[in-house]
C-alpha cells in the first residue's frame, strides 16, 4: 500500500518500549512507588539519619491521619465520587472525642465508639444524598463540610472543652517495638481497606461502578447501597483519622483538620486513584500520603521557606496529575 | 486496486471529487479496516454497504477527520489532504450525517443546524434573527417541518435525524455523506429523502450513502462498495448486479443460512404449560404503549423496527431499568416485582445490552471483573477469588471467549468483547436472556459463534428475546418474529422462515397493509 | 515588667534590662497619646459590636470573647453585645462592620483579619459618631483606641528569658504563629532585636507552628531531623510548644533542650509543672485582655479623655509560681481567667 | 403540503418530551430557584431594622461585587463541564501584587491593571493548555494551581504589605451616582458574560462543549481552544476580582484570596448552572452571589449568633444543591 508511516530517526526503540502497554501500566501502577523511593534517596543524601528506621517510622506517625482519611477518601474515588467532607467530620468528631473523654481513661470507649457513630453518620447522609439522589458529590460534600464546621462550633461554643484521656495520650505516644502506635494504626486501616478493596465482592463493586455506572447497574450490582457504603467507610475513616490527631497531638485538636480534605484529595490522587473513578486502589494512596509526607518534611529539612512548600507541593500535583493523565489519554 | 477503481467509474471527467487509497485503521488492536480504496463522483450517489462492524462508520470517521487513519490517503480533486479535525474536512467540502447523531441536546435546532457556522454581525456576534430565518427557510425548503426554536432535547429520535440531515444538507459541500440516514425513518419520509437525494445528484453534488436496507440501494444509487470485515470486497455498478450478489459478497459465503444455526420446530406448548416470560400491558410515558407478549421456553424471538421504535425501551423495561415503566412481568407463570436488574436478575432474567461500551462492560477492568460482576453475591462478603475465578472460567470457556481472564477487557476484539457480556449472562444460568442487538459491531465469524450459542441456549430451554436492527439477521435466527413501530407491536410473523425483509420493514415503519398496495414496489 | 535575677555563667556578658531598652515595642510611645472622645459619648443603654476576624481559631480567642461578654454584661449600661465572624475573610470583616455600623452599634470592638484592611471602615464608624476599639491581635493608631497585648513587648520578654537561660550561647530554632499574621511579623522581629545582642546564639530556622500542637510537632519532628544540635526554642505559644515538646521527647533530646517562656494554656502549665527541669517560667498573654477591652469602651461611651493605647502587660511568671495560675479541674485548653464559675465555660 | 406533517399512528415518539417529571421541576428550579430565594431573603430582610437603609443597600452590593466577579468567569467554565479552584489563590496574588507594585504611586495604576490582568489570563490559559494536552481532571489541575499560587504569594511577601493610592481605591468606595463603582464593574461585567454567553458563537460553543464533547468535535468546534478560553476568562475575572479586592483593602494581605473559589462555585451553582456542563446563566450567577452575601448581611442584622450563621448558612447551600443537582439516581 502507500504512505506505511513511521519516522525511524532518533531513538525509536526507546519510545518504542517507553509507549508498550506493559510498560505503560505499570509506570503508573508503580509510578508513584518510584517517586517516594527517588524523594527518599535525595533525602538520604542530604541528611544521614533521614533513612533511619526511627525517622521514617516517624513520617509514616505523622502521615497516618491524612493516610486513615485517605484510606475511606478512596473508597469513595474508585466509584468516580468524590468526599471533600472530611476536614468537617475530622473537626466536630475531634470535639466530641475529648469532650467525652474529659480527661478520664474510663470513657476512652464511648469517646471512641460516638466519634466512630458520627463519622458513620456523616458518611451515610452523604451517601444517602449521592447515591438516591443523585446529588453531585462535590459541592454536597463541600457544603457537608461547611455545616459540620458548623455544628462543631455550636456545639462547643468556640471553646474546646475536655481532654484526651491519659491511657488515650500515651497509647499514641508508644513505641512498641520501636514502631509508633499511630503507624501501626496507619497500617492497620490501610490493610483493613486494602482487604476490603481486593478481596470483598464490596471491593469489587466499587471498581465495577466507577468503571461503567450504567454496566454496573444493569448487571444487578446494587450500586446505592455500595455508594452509601463507602461513603459511610470515607465517614469512619474520617472519624478514625480525627482519634489519630489527637493521639498525635496528645491534647484537643480543636480546628486544626481544616484544610486537610485536600491534603487526602492530593494523596489520593497522586496514588493513581482518578476523578473519574475505575481505578487506583489503596496500595496506590498509601504512596501517595507517604510521598506528600516525606516532601513536605524534605522541604523543612532543605530549609525551604513556607511558601516553597507550598509551591513544591503544587508543582507535584500538577506535574504527576498530568503525567497520569496523559498516559491514560495515550491509551485510548 | 488502482485498475478496480478504474473499471468502476462512469465518467471519466477529471479526477473524482474524493478518492480514498489503502486506508488502515484499529483500535486497541481491532483492526477495524485494513486498506480500503473508494472513491465519491460527483452527480453520483455511491453506496456503501457491509455487515455490522465491516468498518463502515470507521472509513466514514477517517474520511471527515473524526479519526485519523493509520495509513492510507484521503486525495481531494486529486490532491492529497490530511484532516486532523472534523472542521478541515468540512472546508474541503465534505459534510456527513453520522450514524449515532451528533447534535448538541442542550442548543436548538436551529443552532444545531448551523453550529458553527452561525450567520454572524461585526465579527462573533450571533445575528439570531437571521440564524432562526435562515434555518427556516432552509427546512421549508427541504420541505422538513420542525420547529427551528425547539431545543433539540425535546424532539424524537426521527425528528432529530432529520434535523441532522438538514444540518448536513445546509452546507454548500461537494461529497454528502449518510451514515444510515434512514434508520429511523418512517416510509413517507424516507421517501422524501429519496427526493432530496435526487436534488443533490442534479446540483452535481457527490453522496456517499450507506445503509442496510438493499432496496433503497437500488433505487437511488449509481455505484455500491461492499465492505466485509474491514476491507473491501469490491465496487461495481449498481445496475451490473443483484441483491442476492451483494449479500453474497457482503457475508463472505454464499449459503446465507450457514451463518443461522438450524431452527427445530417447537412442540406446541402442552394446555398447562406457562411460558418462560410474559409480559402484560407494559407502559413507559413517551416510550412504550400497551405493549404484551409471550415467550415460551426454548424459543426465540426476534423484535425488529426502527430505530427509535423502542425495542430497547421494550426490553429495559422488561429487565427493570425504566424506572417510569409500568407493565407487569411474569416469569414461568409467575407475577415477580421487577423495580431494578438487580431483581429481575434474581428472577432468573439476564440481558445483553446494545451498547457494550456504555451499558455492558467496564472496558477499563479485567475479562474476570467483568465476568464475575453477576455473581458477586456471597454472603459474608468475603471475595472468594479462587471460587469466582473458576466460575468465571467455566463461563468464559463455554462462550470459547479467546483472551485471558487476566486481560483489560478494552484490548479485546468487539466479538470477544461481545463473548465477556455472553459469558457474565451465563454464568448466571438464566431462564430468560434478553439480547439487544447481539451482534452489533463484530465480524462475521463471531456473529456465526454468537448465534449458535443463542440457539444452544434455546435448546437447552431459555427464552430468547432479542431485539435486531439487521433483518436478515431476525429473519434467519429467530422462530417467531415481533415488529415494533412507534412504541408499540405493530406485527407479529409466527413463522419466521415464511415471514419476508419487505414485510417486516413495511410493519415497522408504520404503513397499514391497505397502503401498502399502493406504494411504488 | 519583670525582673531576672540575672545567670552569671561565661556567656552572659548582656545586661537583660538593656535588650529591653533597646527593643522597645515600635507601639509605647503612640500608645501614651491622649484622645478625647467627647465625640463618641452617648446616653445608655450601649449597644456593643464585636466584630470577630475570626472566631474558630484557638481557645485563647474563645477566652478571649467570653471576657467581652461577661465583663459587658456586668454593666448595666450595656444592653447587649452583637458577634459577628469574619472567618478569616478580610472583605467579609469589612462587611460585618458595616452590618454594625447599620444597627447602630454605639461602639464596635474588633479584632481584624488584617488591620490596614480595615482603615476605610473603621474611619467611616468612627465618622458616624462610633467609637472603635481594636484589640487581640496588636497595636494600631487607627481608630479610636487600641487594648492589646503587646506582641513585640512578649517574644522580646521570652526570648530574652531564653538567651539567658542559654547562657548567650547556642543554637535555637523559632516555631512561629500562622504565616501573615500580625503576631508572627512582630516575633520574627522581636527575636531578630534579641539576637542582636547575643551574638552567639545562632537562629538556625524558623517554621510555622500556626498557633497549635500538630502542625508545631510536624515542624519539630522534621527540624529534629536537620539539625542534630538543637539547644532552645523560641515559641511563645504554650500550645505550639506541647507539639514540640513530645516530638523532642519521643526523639529523646527534650533532656538538651530549653524553652522560652511561653503563655499560658492549662495543658502547657501541667506540662511544665510535670516536667519541673524544663521549666523556664511563663510570659503572660492573658485573656482578661477582653475585660479591659471593655473598660476602655465604657470609658469612651462615658466620653472620658483616654490614652489611645492600653497594653495588657505580659508578666514573666517564675517556675515556682505558675501553680498559682495553673487548674487542675481544667481542661489543656483552659486559660487563666477572672471570671465567675457560671461563666465559665 | 409537505410529505413529513403527516402525524403517525400511535405516535409517543413524536410527542415532545416535556412532561411535568421529576427532571422538569428540577430545571424549573434551577431556573428560578434563586430569585424566589433571593425574595424570600429580601422578605425577610424588610423585617430587620434599617435594611433597606441606602447605606445597607450599598454595603450589599459592595460585598457582592468581588465573588459576583470571580463567579461569571467560574460560570462559563462550569458551563464548559470544567471548574477552576485556583481563582480565589489568583485573587489574592493578584491583590498582593497590585498593591505592592502600585505602592500608593497613583501613576503606575495603568500598567499594574494592565500586568496584573495579563497575568490572571496567563494563568487561565496554563490550566487550560495543561487541561486540554494531558486530559488532567480539571479539579486536580487547578487544585495543584491553588497551592501553588499560594506559595507564590508567600514566595512575595508573608506579610501584609503595601497601599493603593488613593484614587485606586475609589474602585471600591467611589460611586457612580448611587452604585459603587465595584457593583458598575461587576453589572458590566454580568451584562458583558451574558451577553457573550447568549449572543455570540462563542458561547454556544461553551454549551456545546459542556454538553457533548464529541458532537462539539465533529461539528468543527476547536474543543481545545474553547477549553482554553474558558480557563482565561477565569482567570481574567478572578484578576479583575483580586484588583477590587485590592481597593477594597487598601492592601495586599496574602490571605485575602483564601477560600474565595468556594464562595464562587458556590454561587455558580446556587444561579443555577448545572455542574454537567451545558447549561449556564450568567445573571443566575449574579444572584447566586447576591444570595450568599444578602444571607450572611441578613443573619447579621437578625443578630443572629455567627455558630448559628454558619449551620443555616451550610443547611440552606445543602438543601439547594440537593435540590438542584438531585437527578433521579439509577
Ligand atoms: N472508537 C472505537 N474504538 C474501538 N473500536 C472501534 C471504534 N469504532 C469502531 N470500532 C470497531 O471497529 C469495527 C468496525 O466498526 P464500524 O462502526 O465502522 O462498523 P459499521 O460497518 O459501521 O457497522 P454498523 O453497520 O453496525 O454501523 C468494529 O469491530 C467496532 O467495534
Ligand atoms: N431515557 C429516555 N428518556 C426519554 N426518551 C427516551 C429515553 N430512552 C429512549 N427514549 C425514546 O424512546 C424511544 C424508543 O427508543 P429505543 O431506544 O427503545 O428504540 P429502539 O427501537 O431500541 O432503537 P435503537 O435501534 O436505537 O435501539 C425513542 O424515541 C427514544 O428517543
Ligand atoms: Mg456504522
Ligand atoms: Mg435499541
Amino acid at each position: 500500500m502507500s504512505t506505511a508511516a513511521g519516522p525511524s530517526r532518533g531513538l525509536p526503540d526507546i519510545r518504542a518500549l517507553l509507549a508498550h502497554p506493559a510498560v505503560v501500566d505499570n509506570g503508573r501502577r508503580f509510578g508513584i512507588w518510584f517517586a517516594l523511593l527517588a524523594l527518599m534517596v535525595v533525602g538520604g543524601s542530604l541528611s544521614p539519619a533521614f533513612l533511619t528506621p526511627t525517622y521514617l517510622l516517624t513520617i509514616v506517625a505523622q502521615a497516618s491521619i491524612v493516610g486513615v482519611a485517605a484510606i475511606g477518601v478512596t473508597m469513595v474515588m474508585i466509584t468516580g465520587r468524590i468526599d471533600v467532607s472530611v476536614a468537617g467530620v475530622i473537626t466536630l468528631t475531634g470535639f466530641i472525642a475529648v469532650g467525652i473523654m474529659h480527661g478520664n481513661d474510663k470513657n476512652i470507649v464511648p469517646a471512641v465508639a460516638a466519634v466512630v457513630a458520627v463519622g458513620l453518620a456523616v458518611g451515610l447522609i452523604n451517601g444517602y444524598l449521592i447515591a438516591f439522589w443523585g446529588v453531585e458529590s462535590f459541592i454536597v460534600t463541600l457544603a457537608m463540610g461547611a455545616t459540620l464546621i458548623g455544628v462543631a462550633e455550636l456545639y462547643t461554643g468556640g471553646f474546646t472543652f475536655g481532654d484526651p484521656a491519659p491511657a488515650f495520650v500515651n497509647f499514641f505516644a508508644w513505641r512498641p517495638g520501636g514502631i509508633p502506635t499511630l503507624a501501626l494504626l496507619f497500617a492497620t486501616v490501610a490493610g483493613i481497606g486494602l482487604l476490603l478493596v481486593r478481596r470483598t465482592t464490596f471491593g469489587q463493586r466499587l471498581f465495577l461502578i466507577g468503571g461503567n455506572y450504567r454496566s454496573a447497574y444493569l448487571s444487578g450490582v446494587p450500586i446505592r447501597r455500595t455508594i452509601v457504603l463507602a461513603y459511610a467507610a470515607a465517614g469512619v475513616c474520617a472519624a478514625i483519622g480525627s482519634l489519630a490527631l489527637i493521639g498525635f497531638a496528645g491534647v484537643p485538636s480543636g480546628f486544626t483538620g481544616l484544610g486537610l480534605e485536600f491534603q487526602v484529595l492530593a494523596a489520593v490522587v497522586l496514588g493513581g486513584t482518578t476523578f473519574e473513578g475505575g481505578r487506583g486502589g489503596i496500595a496506590g494512596t498509601v504512596a501517595g500520603v507517604l510521598t506528600l509526607a516525606v516532601a513536605s518534611t524534605l522541604v523543612i529539612i532543605l530549609g525551604f521557606p513556607f511558601a516553597a512548600q507550598q509551591v513544591v507541593t503544587g508543582a507535584i500535583i500538577v506535574a504527576v496529575g498530568c503525567a497520569y493523565a496523559a498516559s491514560l489519554r495515550k491509551e485510548e | 486496486m488502482e485498475e478496480a477503481a478504474h473499471d468502476d467509474q462512469i465518467e471519466a471527467s477529471g479526477p473524482p471529487f474524493l478518492r480514498v487509497i489503502g486506508v488502515r485503521k484499529s483500535f486497541d488492536g481491532v483492526h477495524a479496516l485494513h486498506g480500503v480504496d473508494l472513491d465519491c463522483l460527483e452527480g453520483e450517489v455511491h453506496a456503501l454497504v457491509g455487515e455490522n462492524g465491516a468498518g463502515k462508520s470507521t472509513l466514514i470517521h477517517v474520511m471527515t477527520g473524526v479519526h485519523r487513519p493509520d495509513s492510507g490517503s484521503i486525495l481531494i480533486r486529486g490532491a492529497e489532504r490530511h484532516f486532523r479535525q472534523p472542521s478541515e474536512a468540512e472546508q474541503a467540502g465534505i459534510s456527513a450525517v453520522y450514524q449515532e447523531l451528533s447534535l448538541i441536546d442542550d442548543l436548538d435546532v436551529a443552532e444545531n443546524i448551523l453550529l458553527h457556522r452561525e450567520p454572524r454581525r461585526w465579527g462573533p456576534l450571533l445575528n439570531r434573527n437571521r440564524l432562526y430565518d435562515d434555518c427556516r427557510a432552509l427546512l421549508k425548503d427541504l420541505e422538513i417541518d420542525v420547529d427551528v426554536r425547539a431545543p433539540v432535547r425535546s424532539l424524537s429520535i426521527a425528528r432529530r435525524q432529520l434535523v441532522e440531515l438538514a444540518r448536513a444538507l445546509s452546507r454548500s459541500s461537494s461529497l454528502v455523506i449518510m451514515d444510515e440516514p434512514t434508520a429511523s425513518l418512517t416510509i413517507a419520509e424516507q421517501e422524501h429523502l429519496f427526493t432530496l437525494l435526487e436534488r443533490l445528484r442534479k446540483r452535481r453534488i457527490a453522496v456517499l450513502y450507506v445503509s442496510h436496507r438493499l432496496e433503497e440501494i437500488f433505487r437511488i444509487a449509481d455505484r455500491v462498495t461492499v465492505l466485509r470485515d474491514g476491507a473491501k470486497v469490491r465496487t461495481m455498478r449498481v445496475s451490473d448486479t443483484s441483491k442476492a450478489e451483494l449479500v453474497e459478497l457482503m457475508v463472505g459465503r454464499s449459503l446465507v443460512h450457514e451463518l443461522y444455526p438450524q431452527r427445530k420446530p417447537l412442540p406446541a406448548p402442552s394446555p398447562g404449560a406457562k411460558p418462560a416470560l410474559e409480559v402484560v400491558s407494559m407502559n413507559s410515558p413517551g416510550r412504550l404503549q400497551d405493549v404484551s407478549l409471550k415467550v415460551w421456553p426454548g424459543e426465540i424471538v426476534g423484535l425488529a423496527g426502527l430505530i427509535g421504535s423502542g425495542r430497547s425501551s421494550l426490553l429495559h423495561s422488561i429487565f427493570g431499568a425504566d424506572r417510569d415503566s409500568r407493565g407487569s412481568v411474569l416469569i414461568a407463570g409467575r407475577e415477580i416485582r421487577v423495580k431494578s436488574p438487580r431483581q429481575a436478575i434474581a428472577a432468573g432474567m439476564a440481558m445483553i445490552c446494545e451498547d457494550r461500551k456504555l451499558e455492558g462492560l467496564a472496558i477499563n477492568l479485567t475479562n474476570f471483573a467483568n465476568i464475575s460482576v453477576t455473581f458477586l453475591n456471597s454472603r459474608l462478603g468475603i471475595f472468594h477469588v479462587g471460587k469466582a475465578r473458576s466460575r468465571a472460567r467455566e463461563a468464559a470457556s463455554r462462550v470459547a471467549l479467546k483472551a485471558r481472564l487476566v486481560d483489560p477487557t478494552r484490548l479485546l476484539s468487539g466479538g470477544n468483547q461481545q463473548k465477556v457480556v455472553l459469558a457474565k449472562w451465563i454464568a448466571t444460568k438464566p431462564s430468560v436472556l434478553l439480547c439487544d442487538e447481539p451482534t452489533r459491531g463484530i465480524d462475521v465469524g463471531a456473529k456465526a459463534e454468537i448465534y449458535r450459542f443463542l440457539r444452544g441456549l434455546a435448546d437447552e430451554g431459555v427464552a430468547v428475546l432479542f431485539a435486531s436492527s439487521d433483518l436478515p439477521e431476525v429473519l434467519g435466527l429467530a422462530d417467531r418474529i415481533l415488529v415494533m413501530s412507534e412504541g408499540c407491536l405493530a406485527g407479529e410473523f409466527p413463522d419466521a422462515q415464511t415471514a419476508t425483509e419487505d414485510q417486516i420493514m413495511f410493519a415497522a415503519a408504520g404503513v397499514e397493509e391497505s397502503d401498502r398496495k399502493s406504494e411504488p414496489a | 515588667g519583670s525582673s531576672n535575677t540575672g545567670s552569671t555563667g561565661p556567656g552572659t556578658t548582656v545586661d537583660p534590662a538593656k535588650v529591653y531598652a533597646d527593643c522597645q515595642s515600635p507601639d509605647t510611645a503612640k500608645a501614651t497619646a491622649l484622645v478625647d472622645t467627647s465625640k463618641f459619648k452617648k446616653a445608655p443603654p450601649w449597644k456593643i459590636g464585636l466584630a470577630a476576624g475570626y472566631l474558630s481559631n484557638d481557645g485563647w480567642i474563645a477566652y478571649f470573647i467570653q471576657e467581652i461578654k461577661y465583663h459587658a454584661s456586668t454593666n448595666p449600661n450595656i444592653s447587649k453585645v452583637i458577634v459577628t465572624d469574619a472567618k478569616f475573610n478580610a472583605s467579609k470583616q469589612i462587611s460585618d462592620i458595616e452590618d454594625l455600623i447599620t444597627q447602630g452599634v454605639s461602639a464596635i470592638i474588633y479584632y481584624p483579619v488584617d488591620q490596614t484592611a480595615l482603615k476605610t471602615v473603621i474611619d467611616k464608624a468612627n465618622a458616624a459618631g462610633i467609637a472603635t476599639i481594636e484589640s487581640a491581635v496588636g497595636f494600631t493608631d487607627m481608630g479610636t483606641s487600641s487594648v492589646d497585648i503587646d506582641y513585640y513587648t512578649l517574644p522580646v520578654l521570652s526570648d530574652v528569658h531564653l538567651m539567658q537561660s542559654l547562657k548567650g550561647q547556642g543554637k535555637i530554632i523559632q516555631v512561629l504563629p500562622t504565616a501573615g499574621t500580625v503576631a508572627e511579623q512582630r516575633e520574627k522581629d522581636a527575636l531578630q532585636c534579641v539576637l542582636s545582642h547575643y551574638p552567639n546564639v545562632q537562629l538556625l530556622a524558623a517554621e510555622h507552628g500556626n498557633f497549635n500542637t500538630p502542625d508545631a510537632k510536624k515542624v519539630a519532628q522534621a527540624l529534629l531531623q536537620r539539625f542534630p544540635q538543637i539547644d532552645g526554642i523560641a515559641s511563645v505559644w504554650g500550645e505550639q510548644d506541647l507539639g514540640i515538646a513530645s516530638a523532642f521527647l519521643a526523639a529523646d533530646r527534650l533532656k538538651n533542650v530549653t524553652f522560652a517562656p511561653a503563655n499560658e494554656p492549662n495543658g502547657w502549665l501541667k506540662w511544665l509543672i510535670d516536667h519541673p527541669d524544663k521549666n523556664n517560667g511563663i510570659v503572660t498573654g492573658p485573656v482578661t485582655l477582653g475585660g479591659l477591652a471593655v473598660q476602655q469602651t465604657v470609658k469612651i461611651l462615658n466620653g472620658e479623655q483616654i490614652s489611645k493605647g492600653v497594653f495588657q502587660d505580659s508578666k514573666y511568671i517564675e517556675p515556682g509560681q505558675i501553680s498559682s495560675i495553673y487548674n487542675a479541674g481544667k481542661s489543656d485548653s483552659y486559660y487563666f481567667n477572672d471570671m465567675p464559675a457560671n461563666w465559665q465555660p | 403540503m409537505s410529505l413529513l406533517t403527516a402525524t403517525p399512528r400511535g405516535a409517543p415518539n413524536s410527542v415532545v418530551r416535556e412532561r411535568l417529571d421529576y427532571a422538569t421541576v428540577v430545571r424549573q428550579l434551577q431556573l428560578y430557584g434563586v430569585w424566589v430565594g433571593l425574595v424570600v431573603l429580601v422578605a425577610i430582610g424588610l423585617t430587620a431594622h434599617d435594611f433597606t437603609s441606602a447605606g445597607n443597600i450599598q454595603n450589599l452590593l459592595r460585598a457582592v461585587a468581588i465573588i459576583g466577579i470571580a463567579a461569571l468567569g467560574q460560570t462559563f467554565v462550569i458551563a464548559s463541564r470544567g471548574i477552576d479552584l485556583s481563582v480565589g489563590q489568583l485573587m489574592g496574588l493578584v491583590s498582593v501584587l497590585a498593591v505592592g507594585f502600585m505602592h500608593g504611586d497613583a501613576s503606575l495604576i495603568i500598567p499594574v491593571v494592565c500586568v496584573t490582568l495579563a497575568l490572571g489570563v496567563a494563568v487561565g490559559i496554563f490550566n487550560g493548555v495543561a487541561i486540554v494536552t494531558t486530559g488532567i481532571h480539571p479539579m486536580i489541575l487547578t487544585f495543584g494551581m491553588l497551592s501553588a499560587l499560594k506559595g507564590i504569594i508567600f514566595l512575595y511577601t508573608d506579610r501584609t504589605r503595601g497601599s493603593v493610592p488613593p484614587v485606586f481605591r475609589q474602585l471600591d468606595l467611589g460611586q457612580l451616582g448611587p452604585l459603587p463603582w465595584s457593583v458598575v464593574i461587576l453589572g458590566v461585567g454580568a451584562v458583558v458574560c451574558w451577553f457573550v454567553f447568549t449572543h455570540t458563537t462563542f458561547g454556544r460553543y461553551v454549551i456545546a462543549v459542556g454538553s457533548n464533547e464529541p458532537n462539539a468535535r465533529k461539528a468543527g468546534i476547536s474543543v481545545g481552544r474553547i477549553r482554553v478560553a474558558v480557563y482565561a476568562i477565569s482567570g481574567l475575572s478572578g484578576a479583575v476580582a483580586g484588583l477590587i479586592l485590592a481597593a477594597r483593602l487598601g492592601t495586599g494581605f496574602p490571605l485575602a484570596g483564601q477560600g474565595l473559589e468556594l464562595s464562587a462555585i458556590v454561587a455558580v451553582v446556587l444561579g443555577g448552572t448545572s455542574f454537567a456542563g451545558g447549561r449556564g446563566r450568567m445573571l443566575g450567577t449574579v444572584g447566586g452571589a447576591l444570595l450568599l452575601v444578602l444571607l450572611s448581611n441578613i443573619l447579621n442584622l437578625k443578630q443572629v449568633a455567627p455558630y448559628v450563621q454558619d449551620v443555616i448558612t451550610g443547611m440552606i447551600v445543602l438543601a439547594a444543591i440537593t435540590l438542584y443537582t438531585a437527578r433521579r439516581a439509577r
